[in-house]
């Protein structure tokens, strides 16, 4: 239904011979959109069931990915960036650390998940249930504006360093307590 | 394009992370399930703040991965440090808080 | 050099004959080789000579016309030209057009390229091309006439070229030479030689193609020939592997390769043709947008066939084909395309990437990360090919970092001394392996062959002195070259745009003596450690590599710079002569744009500093092993090194020895998937949905009444009844177990109850 | 001569294995090399004179029809005896005149159980006079019976000497094909009825829709229940899945006639009626065209890397490679169109080869089963580097024929034809890119499984197993040879096709959309 619409407004948006960003962008981001969003999902699942502790490493890698490319549907380059940058960059490289560091096993193990798999998946399904229901309640059919422009890198650190100034101070000293907690934490006395 | 259809996936994600927080075993694991708790809350913020026209969504999607990388810091930290002690990340033994 | 009136020299107008002689080969090779004396390696040799003869007649001509040109003809500031011809009707060869910009007067500029096409085939009609809306639209007249667009096939002689005509053939001779020892009774030796001539055919017609569709061609061409040499033993599966990894590796940069030509066709108004398709990417016809699309396309597969970071990883598996294979295809020619094509191309690159610009750009990035990347994969390799083919993607590495950052001559020049210098480091490597009973592996069968291989020791020492960037080898005046190309150290004349880049050479120059020491030392010092007794090998192995060992030392005073010839009194015309060579100056000039292409500055310092790291660093690895070898002369390794002591040091090279993982991402990930789950999964919606629905549908007419009867009757009462006890028993087990004192449980509790309290406050408050 | 071409020479071609028919059925059964050499000779005479009309074809005027006849045929429903040839069919005949021949060399000691050469060759002979005709036709009436008359021999022949599921296989391909095909005729009338035609011929009656005023809905009707027609004989996704079990279960030969021919019946359908006919419905309906045919070439690759069995997965990669054909015609281009003609001319040289071979390693392995397969290149080398040959040329090697109908059609997915969106296509071009990859992943698998490796434990001495016989050779030799001229040479067809593909193009260009 909703890609009949899109197909229409496309056609109608090449007619007018210009390189039409309105009917076709939002079918190209929706497709992408859709794209993404199962690829995270099903890397998700496979993350939480597979064997195996570095693909699963390997399958949140896959779900970043994803999710950074979510954000730039969204406008939010910088995000985005970020995302890649610490996440992948940095997280990643962390969890692998700890996954050899803890001399797990690369290949299969056999004994990862707890015996009652089903009543976590229970709970997670109704979770799911009520969040979608509450969500479907809540917003429905709302659309998110069109004249969607990037949200430019810009416009983020300034709101970052005026508004938000006071946040992101306790976020570096929250940072700083974290370094040295880890750090003291993770000392061999 | 719907605000819905990015909610939903957050909201996917989200339920995925859970179940992985509540059936590993690996400590590692976790941490990752709870990477993917993270991530769900940030499209949700991303996403609002390009609903309502506000950059403030994504400067707290910024704060959240910040908050993420300290998180994984301290947290490995701990799986470290339980692994030196008990020679095992297996979350299960961990249960000094039983009664 | 000549004008419109003169006639092209008769080499660059039949310079098709090059690869053409290769291909001939391969025919005869194919059909008759093995009822041959020499079962078809000598028809090989023979064509691949001729090949090298016509390709040093070019390349002297070539070399003899700019020179000429310089002499009478001070001013290098022509304006841009092509001198094309139609060879088509096979008569005189006459210039069809030198097409001339701005106010061309009598001798075209020097280095013009020479393109001379044939029709290929004819498709489409100029109707198509009138946009609706235009004023003249006439669509539907068709007067029966084929009136297609010929897309042309031919071959385009430049600087660039020329160079790589000459590598090519040069090498390929050497190789054949040397593989008729080295792969001696073989179970496949003819077809090996034949696949020898199909890819040096291959490469040839790639290297002169005048349209990219032609690139295209002999770029895929090329890959299919490394695939059966890969697995040229293809009875084991591991070599399969191997080749089949290559192909497909490359084939995912092919979708980049096909969507950044097609883009780059429309955008030059429907040409495939180099020439046309440089001029307007450097007039600005062609909007940077598109170019930068069309580059970031290009990259793609740039990164697969020049084997750059994160595709990679194809180009260490494929030593798993024989070691001149490995020496011609995976470390001389095929895997310098990449770097070929953006020379090639390097207008629409240079435009798209703003390489001139004040922000890193994606190619100079990339090449710097695989320079440093692959650098250190090398340090913890066993078997001597695989050190080399790190090494290999380290120095590719280096090349599209020059390219990156607008060093095209540095890019080209390190192109042309690597060829030689890592195809005679390859040579040796299987020299080496020749002697001792073909083995590879460094730290279980070689050691102390100094003294058994003479000629192979040196050989492979002045190869990895060229390779480290020991002055006075070829090496050094590359790598050099490229690193005042970044321009950042301080008088090189650069805007400081690429400190990552240049940073990232720095390292790689200590890092290539470093991990280049440790081969020398594990291979040719200390004691040997194989089982019998290692010989030195026969002249047809040895000649090729004495050849390229000179040819390492001798080519790098090709391009010196300026400044060094004037302090050392030498004459001024032998100052950067491959720059004038090769250096285009013709059509696809970008000399005067705003965004200019510039020259750095050498600097003597930064060769300095240069040279002292990488000595430094090689004189430290030889220091760990001179102490090694003073504790036990037979050890490889500490028995109980930093790397079992230190736990992160340990986990590093655990990342390295893992290859950063990036196999597991890929075989394990992203084919295990595609091939597994989700080809499965189509599978499935086939077998189930699809053609569950025709059959259902055949079914449904037939049986319904009966599946009523069995639902209803069989297993809804029945199952109720069934249902209900096990629910009581599993409820039971859930409220025995809520108290364990464990985290996960009282997290299930807590999430399933904020569950159940939302749902209660959506549905009832 | 030039006379007897004109009048009668395509009558001649078509219903000369027909002649050929009618004698062996006067033969008695046990005469079997009689029976043979019957059918060669009635399908080479058809060939020779197929040969002399490609010879005095007027290459300079491909964009018309020549050796045209238009003779009255049944009068009630106006219904005529018209037949020509012109750049758009003269490939598609020229590659039927070379395979059943071929097909007929290969049959001559590969008969498949039960036997009875007679009935079998028979069968071949009425198919090639039905895909023939289908190809020379210019009434709808006319192209519908030929398009018809293909179906039975080929139920018989999957249903009798086909495999263990043969009754299956025979009945879902007769039941699909012939479920499109009443959309499609449904499709003919309704075009007859408002167009007011007098007859059924196709230029006439484009110029109808041309000049009259059928509203667009009632145009894009029609042309779906054509493309239903069509669209299921091409196969397109998600209509394909008669296709794997119809090529599993049916003999070598009938599979390679399939694959060869009787697949580019659905496409020749599409660009020689549906598009000029219906330029504006095209119009309508090409993004969906190109949306399933993008769909098809993933999933047709995705479904090759899921097979264990090595006919089956060359029965997916068509989906696969008719997909790349049908986003060529999806683009409505003079580009697209020309490299779907050379796509199925290509389709049907490769995937009729793979089906021999495939043919031929079951006849000495008596198994298809891909794991237990292997070392095909050292028992039988020759037909090893064949496969291998073939499989490169599947996937789309340069130099080779497969590249000519993939490049070009992906290469006009990026400027199809205005009225289309532009994004959507180039959104299509990277899909069908990706598609090339997934083609080089079965393909190298299914060669890497079958011909790389050592052969397995219980075939390794089996006398059975044994490299080509002559009649492989003489059957597979022209085929592989015009892989690798057309690979070198597409001016060969691109020439041909050119002008009448740039006609499609232009008359819907000409609508100005």
């Amino acid at each position: 239904m909703m890609f009949a619409t899109a197909m229409l407004s496309s056609q109608t948006a090449a007619v007018t011979a210009d390189v039409a960003l309105t009917g076709t962008g939002e079918w190209v981001a929706n497709g992408f959109f859709y794209a993404m969003a199962v690829v995270a999902i099903v890397a998700a699942l496979r993350m939480v069931t597979t064997k195996n502790v570095v693909h699963a490493a390997l399958y949140l890698l896959v779900v970043l990915s994803a999710v950074a490319g979510t954000y730039i549907i969204l406008g939010a380059e910088f995000a985005a960036a970020t995302q890649i940058l610490v996440y992948l960059g940095a997280i990643m490289v962390l969890l692998l650390f700890g996954v050899m560091l803890t001399r797990a096993k690369i290949g299969h193990e056999s004994e990862l998940d707890y015996q009652q798999r089903w009543l976590g998946a229970l709970v997670a399904a109704g979770m799911l249930a009520v969040m979608s229901y509450s969500l479907w309640e809540a917003f429905g059919t709302d659309k998110l504006p069109v004249d969607q422009t990037p949200q430019r890198t810009q416009e983020v650190s300034d709101s970052i360093f005026s508004t938000y100034i006071v946040p992101f101070e306790a976020l570096s000293v929250l940072l700083l307590a974290a370094l040295i907690g880890a750090v003291v934490v993770a000392r061999r006395d | 394009m719907f605000l819905n259809q990015f909610l939903f996936l957050a909201a996917a994600l989200f339920c995925i992370g859970i179940y992985g927080v509540l059936v590993r075993k690996n400590g590692v694991l976790v941490l990752m399930s709870i990477e993917l708790i993270l991530n769900a809350v940030n499209i949700n913020l991303v996403a609002f703040g390009a609903y309502r026209g506000d950059i403030g969504g994504q400067v707290f999607a910024l704060f959240v991965i910040a908050v993420a990388a300290a998180e994984v810091g301290v947290g490995l930290a701990i799986v470290l440090l339980i692994y030196r002690n008990r020679r095992s990340i297996d979350v299960a033994e961990a249960n000094l808080l039983k009664g | 050099m000549f004008g419109a009136e003169e006639t092209i020299p008769w080499i660059f107008e039949n310079v098709w004959l090059v690869p053409a002689l290769p291909a001939a080969s391969f025919l005869v090779i194919l059909f008759f080789g093995k009822r041959l004396p020499y079962k078809g390696a000598e028809v090989g040799i023979a064509a691949v000579g001729a090949a090298f003869v016509l390709a040093l007649i070019a390349t002297f001509t070539w070399i003899g016309d700019i020179d000429n040109a310089e002499g009478g003809d001070e001013s290098h500031s022509e304006e841009a030209a092509v001198l094309r011809v139609d060879g088509s009707d096979g008569a005189l060869p006459v210039v069809l057009t030198a097409e001339e910009e701005g106010d061309g007067h009598g001798g075209g500029p020097r280095g013009a390229p020479i393109v001379t096409d044939v029709e290929w085939f004819g498709i489409g009609t100029d109707a198509n091309q009138v946009t609706l809306g235009a004023e003249d639209s006439v669509a539907t007249e068709s007067d029966g006439a084929s009136s297609g667009f010929g897309i042309s096939i031919g071959t385009l002689v430049d600087g660039q070229s020329v160079m790589l005509l000459f590598v090519v053939t040069l090498v390929s001779l050497l190789v054949h030479v040397f593989s008729t020892d080295y792969v001696h009774g073989d179970r496949r030796y003819t077809h090996y030689f034949a696949f020898l001539s199909l890819f040096t055919s291959a490469m040839l017609f790639m290297v002169l193609s005048s349209s990219t569709l032609q690139l295209i061609v002999g770029w895929e061409l090329v890959g299919v020939c490394s695939f059966a040499l890969i697995g040229h033993w293809w009875e084991e599966k591991p070599n399969s592997d191997a080749a089949l990894k290559a192909f497909l590796t490359n084939r995912v940069g092919d979708v980049g390769l096909m969507v950044g030509m097609i883009i780059l066709y429309f955008a030059a108004d429907r040409s495939f043709d180099i020439v046309t398709i440089n001029e307007m990417a450097v007039s600005g016809e062609i909007p940077t947008g598109t170019l930068t699309i069309a580059a970031l396309c290009l990259m793609a597969a740039v990164m697969s066939k020049s084997g750059q970071f994160i595709l990679h990883t194809w180009l260490p598996d494929a030593m798993a084909g024989p070691t001149p294979v490995s020496a011609l295809i995976h470390a001389a020619t095929m895997v310098v395309a990449g770097v070929y094509m953006i020379g090639r191309l390097y207008p629409v690159f240079f435009e798209g990437f703003a390489i001139a610009g004040s922000s890193l750009n994606a190619m100079a990035f990339i090449g710097g990360l695989t320079t440093v990347g692959g650098g250190a994969l090398a340090f913890v390799q066993r078997d001597i090919k695989k050190v080399l083919a790190y090494s290999t993607v380290s120095q590719l590495g280096y090349m599209v970092l020059a390219l990156g950052v607008g060093a095209y001559t540095a890019g080209m020049f390190h192109l042309f001394t690597h060829a030689f210098f890592k195809a005679c480091l390859f040579l040796g490597a299987g020299s080496v392996s020749h002697a001792c009973h073909h083995s590879f592996d460094m730290k279980a069968d070689m050691g102390g062959l100094r003294k058994h291989m003479p000629i192979t020791f040196w050989t492979f020492i002045i190869g990895t002195g060229a390779l480290a960037g020991i002055p006075p080898l070829a090496g050094f005046w590359s790598k050099d070259e490229i690193l005042v190309g970044a321009g950042v150290f301080p008088g090189t004349g650069g805007n400081g745009t690429y400190t990552i880049p240049f940073i990232f050479g720095m390292m790689t120059a200590a890092m290539t003596a470093a991990y280049m020491t440790r081969v020398i030392w594990l291979t040719f010092f200390g004691d040997y450690r194989g089982h019998e007794k290692p010989h030195e090998s026969g002249p047809r192995i040895t000649v090729p590599l004495i050849i390229l060992a000179s040819m390492a030392v001798v080519v790098g005073f090709l391009n010196m710079p300026s400044g060094f010839v004037k302090a050392l009194r030498l004459p001024e015309g032998w100052a950067h002569r491959f720059e004038d060579w090769v250096e285009p100056e013709g059509v696809a000039s970008f000399v005067g744009e705003e965004n200019d292409f510039t020259h750095a500055k050498p600097s003597l310092a930064l060769a300095i500093i240069a040279t002292g790291l990488g000595i430094t660093a090689g004189l430290a690895v030889w220091q760990y092993y001179q102490r090694l070898y003073r504790i036990d002369p037979k050890a490889t390794e500490y028995p109980n090194g930093i790397a079992s002591r230190n736990a992160v040091v340990g986990a590093g090279h655990r990342l390295l020895v893992e290859k950063y993982y990036l196999d597991h991402l890929y075989t394990g990930i992203i084919a295990g998937a595609t091939k597994g789950p989700v080809a499965r999964l189509a599978n499935w919606i086939n077998q189930n949905v699809l053609d569950g629905i025709v059959n259902t549908a055949g079914r449904l007419s037939v049986g319904a009444g009966q599946l009523v009867y069995r639902f209803f009757d069989q297993a809804v009462v029945d199952g109720a009844v069934n249902a209900s006890g096990r629910t009581a028993a599993s409820s039971g087990g859930i409220l025995r177990r809520i108290q364990s004192g464990q985290v996960r449980e009282y997290a299930t509790l807590m999430f399933g109850a904020a569950a159940v309290l939302a749902a209660i406050f959506i549905f009832a408050v | 001569m030039q006379e007897f071409l004109d009048t009668w020479g395509i009558t001649a071609m078509v219903f000369l294995p027909l002649v050929g028919v009618a004698l062996m059925m006067a033969v008695p059964q046990k005469e079997e090399s009689l029976q043979r050499w019957l059918a060669l000779a009635a399908s080479i005479g058809s060939a020779v004179v197929g040969v002399l009309m490609l010879w005095n074809f007027d290459y300079d005027d491909s964009g018309t029809m020549q050796f045209a006849v238009d003779h009255r045929w049944i009068e009630v429903i106006t219904a005529r005896y018209a037949v020509g040839i012109d750049g758009m069919s003269l490939p598609l005949l020229a590659l039927t005149l070379l395979v059943v021949p071929l097909v007929l060399i290969y049959s001559w000691n590969h008969i498949p159980a039960p036997g009875n050469a007679k009935a079998f060759l028979i069968l071949i002979l009425v198919l090639h006079t039905g895909m023939l005709g289908t190809f020379v036709a210019r009434d709808l009436v006319l192209f519908f019976v030929f398009f018809e008359v293909v179906l039975l021999p080929m139920y018989f022949m999957i249903g009798v000497w086909g495999g263990e599921q043969r009754l299956y296989a025979a009945i879902k391909f007769f039941l699909y094909t012939l479920f499109g095909s009443a959309l499609m005729l449904v499709s003919f009338l309704a075009l007859f009825r408002v167009t007011g035609s007098e007859t059924f011929n196709i230029v006439g009656l484009a110029e109808r829709v041309a000049e009259g005023d059928i509203s667009l809905t009632t145009q894009v009707l029609i042309f779906g229940g054509m493309f239903m027609g069509f669209g299921i004989k091409v196969p397109m996704f998600p209509f394909h899945t008669w296709l794997p079990d119809a090529h599993t279960q049916a003999p070598t030969q009938g599979s390679v006639l399939l694959a060869a021919v009787l697949l580019k019946l659905g496409t020749y359908g599409f660009i020689r009626i549906a598009i000029p006919i219906l330029p504006e419905a095209a119009l309508e309906w090409a993004p969906w065209i190109g949306l399933l045919a993008v769909i098809g070439i993933i999933y047709g690759a995705l479904g090759c890397l899921a097979q264990t069995d090595m006919k089956r997965l060359i029965a997916f990669s068509s989906v696969a490679h008719m997909g790349y054909v049908m986003l060529g015609i999806a683009t409505l281009t003079d580009f697209g169109i020309n490299a779907a003609i050379f796509g199925m001319v290509a389709h049907g040289l490769i995937t009729g080869m793979l089906f021999f071979i495939a043919g031929s390693v079951k006849e000495r392995y008596h198994t298809l089963e891909i794991k237990r397969l292997g070392g095909l290149l050292i028992q039988a080398p020759r037909m090893g580097w064949i496969l291998g040959i073939t499989t490169m040329a599947s996937l789309g090697l340069p130099g080779l024929a497969g590249f000519w109908g993939e490049f070009p059609a992906i290469l006009a997915s990026y400027d199809p034809a205005p009225g289309l969106s532009d994004t959507l296509f180039r959104v299509y071009m990277v899909v069908a890119a990706i598609g090339t990859v997934l083609a080089a992943a079965y393909l190298l698998w299914l060669l890497q499984r079958t011909a790389f490796g050592t052969p397995s434990e219980e075939f390794v001495d089996d006398p059975e197993v044994h490299d080509m016989v002559f009649t492989e050779w003489l059957a597979w030799a022209p085929m592989l040879v015009l892989i690798v001229v057309l690979g070198f040479l597409p001016s060969l067809i691109f020439d041909v096709t050119n002008t009448p593909a740039s006609m499609v193009g232009d008359a819907v260009n000409a609508l100005g959309r």
